[in-house]
């Protein structure tokens, strides 16, 4: 379903992926691993088509990402570094707005979306007033409501409490449940219950 | 000799002109012949850094 | 399943909308500094309106220019800083589409209001009151041209440090025709010659701008967001 | 089957740097001859203008400048768009090559005006469609160059400012329409059209001659930066090792 074959990316000077090759088959996790500046953003980016690899290539479906790319785009929830939201808005404005140039989204959906990753109390303050984790917490409703097959998250657990990283656990096995794949990149390693993991270590020399 | 380079009384203006014309053509090169050496330095220089 | 393209434009435009709204300062800005612009001539040229009324129209087109491009800056600024224009770019939609909607949303709450309190301005200017509907109508169409083209340049410094006075240097060029056009329309009105030549000429740059550039923009945004 | 393989060759920078370091020595010099024969014809050969004496001289300096400031535009703007289309590094690279040498000419084009305008019009700086036009295509350039340093990442400064040099080519004629038309709005009356003298033969041949030496110049001087930008855009390749010690 989705193939990376021998990417290799330069960040200015620095050769920061080099011929990085994996696949991942439905119901499949792949956590990316290595310390910081591995290359883990990178990668994450250059498979969303944020970032046009200077070798190699990136397959959906058996077709590369690049020609198919809205088809790939409307199967793909990428949560970046920064949860992608407007500070001015609360919670439920973005969601409506984020998930509804996707699809038609019902208030009822965004309702359930948001008391299942606990963000349901502060969906309608605006989201400047809120801390850190709690951001997360609506940005993961929205990847929840985007309904997509692939995910790519970077650093999911950032910023979260205990139960709001078992929450991330839970979230991620129901979607390897549904047949979907996740790809993540983790500073420690995830322990899942159900679905295939597999590992890939980014910048060893 | 001296009525060429009057140029019927226009040769203060002709001559900056064709040495603008002149100038421009010779600093381009020496400023591409520049930037030339300094690009094989740094790519030498990167060579050594990792071979 | 997809969302239909009339819809995503409400979205966005109702996003915008309401974002703009929630911090109406930004609003005003521009107005101001196109206020503050034109005043400075008569004390800087001449009290006497004659001559005011010839420097005119480069008055009211360079402030209309120079204000425009102060907002462009954050068309796309602040959407790239807080990751949510990386979600139009992923969104699976035409990003040459939204980014077109965001453009007209920025022309409403920028060229529009601009080219509807120019009358403010132009009567300081000596512009006869009989002209100032031509005034406005020039100011307007130019205005939405501005946009247009102002996005490829706010797309392009996307990448850039400080893109500001960046952003004013690869959109003026551009923007010569609509200044000239623009600007001889609006003198037109002034000594009550037919509009029609200039706003025919503006007209037909506005409709190549809204044909070309929102696929520029999208372009260059998706090189910005690298 | 050939062209393919021309085409490809192109596209693969060791080639590239193999071909601009044997043809430059001889378009260079092939360059300095055209332009020293052709100095000969427009100075010394060429008889004079009735009406403009021997400032028409000036033509075989401003116009070729004039003309090369253009068609270096063009240049970087095609190899911007194959650099886009194509994503082809060694086009990015001779854009990057076009743009100084383009302004300098365009600098070289408006002093040369001038100084040209000062005989004829009275005045150093007449605001002539011509020079408007030109002066507007420095900014572009500059524009161009501003962009190009304000990004760090090479990649995405080459990406940018292709786009910037497509936009900038689809404007250029607009911008001289606009410009033609608005000086017909305020013609003012000292504006002595600086056309053209009509020339006869034995002034005609210099300046083709000239326009030819700048051509070649120019070829010669964007495959020397072509050879610099390839080398900051190659990433430790091994052509780069036997090319450089």
């Amino acid at each position: 379903m989705l193939s990376v074959a021998g990417l290799h990316l330069w960040r200015g000077e620095r050769h920061v992926l080099r011929g990085v090759s994996f696949s991942a088959v439905p119901g499949e996790c792949v956590l990316l691993t290595g310390k910081n500046g591995a290359g883990k953003t990178t990668l994450l980016r250059a498979i969303a088509g944020l970032l046009d690899p200077e070798e190699g290539q990136v397959q959906w479906r058996g077709a590369s990402a690049r020609s198919t790319r809205d088809e790939f785009h409307s199967e793909l929830a990428y949560l970046g570094h920064e949860p992608p939201l407007k500070g001015d808005l609360t919670g439920r404005e973005n969601l409506r707005f984020s998930i509804g140039i996707r699809r038609a989204v019902s208030a009822a959906d965004i309702d359930a979306a948001l008391t299942r990753t606990g963000a349901r109390e502060f969906a309608d303050r605006a989201v400047r007033t809120l801390s850190a984790g709690q951001r997360r917490r609506v940005a993961l409703a929205g990847v929840l409501l985007s309904g997509a097959l692939l995910w790519l998250l970077d650093e999911p657990t950032t910023n979260l409490d205990a139960d709001g990283q078992q929450l991330v656990a839970t979230l991620i096995e129901e979607q390897l449940g549904r047949a979907g794949i996740v790809v993540a990149a983790v500073h420690h390693p995830l322990t899942l219950a159900g679905g295939k993991l597999t590992q890939l270590e980014l910048g060893a020399r | 000799m001296s009525e060429f380079f009057s140029m019927s009384g226009y040769g203060i203006y002709l001559w900056p002109a064709f040495a603008l014309g002149i100038g421009v053509v010779v600093l381009n090169l020496v400023m591409a012949l520049s930037s030339l050496s300094t690009a094989r330095k740094d790519a030498r220089r990167r060579l050594e850094i990792n071979p | 399943m997809k969302a239909p393209a009339l819809e995503v434009a409400r979205l966005v435009a109702a996003r915008d909308l309401r974002l703009a709204f929630r911090k109406p300062s930004q609003l005003l800005q521009p107005l101001m500094f196109f206020m503050i612009v034109a005043t400075l001539f008569p004390l800087t040229l001449t009290p006497e309106m004659s001559r005011l009324r010839d420097a005119a129209p480069g008055v009211l087109w360079v402030g209309a220019l120079l204000s425009s491009l102060l907002a462009l800056e954050f068309l796309f600024r602040d959407d790239a800083q807080d990751g949510t224009l990386e979600q139009f770019a992923l969104s699976g939609q035409s990003l040459t589409w939204m980014l077109f909607a965001k453009t007209c949303v920025h022309w409403l709450l920028t060229g529009l209001p601009l080219a509807l309190s120019a009358p403010i301005a132009a009567v300081g200017l000596g512009v006869p009151a009989g002209a100032m509907w031509s005034v406005v109508a020039s100011l307007a169409l130019g205005g939405f041209a501005l946009s247009l083209i102002g996005a490829i340049s706010a797309g392009l410094t996307l990448g850039a440090r400080r893109g500001g006075v960046l952003l004013s240097l690869l959109t003026l060029p551009l923007a010569v025709p609509i200044l000239i056009y623009g600007a001889d329309a609006t003198h037109r009105a002034i000594v009550g010659m037919e509009i029609a030549p200039p706003m025919y000429l503006l007209g037909a740059i506005t409709v190549l701008g809204v044909t070309l550039a929102p696929l520029a923009a999208a372009a260059a945004v998706r090189i910005g967001l690298e | 089957m050939a062209t393919w393989t021309w085409f490809h060759r192109l596209a693969s920078p060791p080639h590239v740097y193999g071909f601009a370091r044997r043809w430059t020595p001889w378009i260079g010099g092939a360059a300095a001859v055209c332009m020293v024969v052709a100095l000969y014809g427009g100075l010394v050969l060429a008889p004079e203008d009735y009406q403009q004496k021997d400032a028409f001289r000036m033509v075989y300096v401003h116009a070729p400048a004039a003309w090369l400031s253009l068609m270096i535009y063009t240049t970087m703007a095609v190899a911007a768009a194959v650099g886009l289309i194509w994503r082809m590094k060694v086009a990015h690279a001779a854009a990057a090559a076009c743009a100084p040498v383009g302004a300098w000419f365009t600098v070289a084009a408006l002093g040369t005006g001038m100084l040209w305008g000062k005989p004829m019009w009275g005045a150093y700086w007449v605001w002539d469609p011509r020079l408007t036009a030109e002066l507007v295509l420095l900014f572009l350039y500059l524009g161009y160059m501003g962009l190009r340093a304000g990004i760090e990442d090479p990649n995405k400064a080459d990406k940018a400012s292709a786009m910037l040099a497509v936009v900038g080519v689809i404007n250029v004629p607009i911008i001289k329409y606009s410009v033609e038309w608005w000086n017909s709005l305020h013609q003012t009356p000292t504006v002595m059209k600086m056309g053209k003298p009509s020339m006869d033969t034995a002034m005609l041949w210099p300046l083709l001659l000239m326009f030819v030496a700048f051509a070649l110049y120019f070829a010669a001087v964007l495959l020397i930066r072509l050879r610099a930008e390839l080398l900051r855009r190659e990433r430790n390749a091994s052509w780069v090792r036997e090319v450089v010690t």
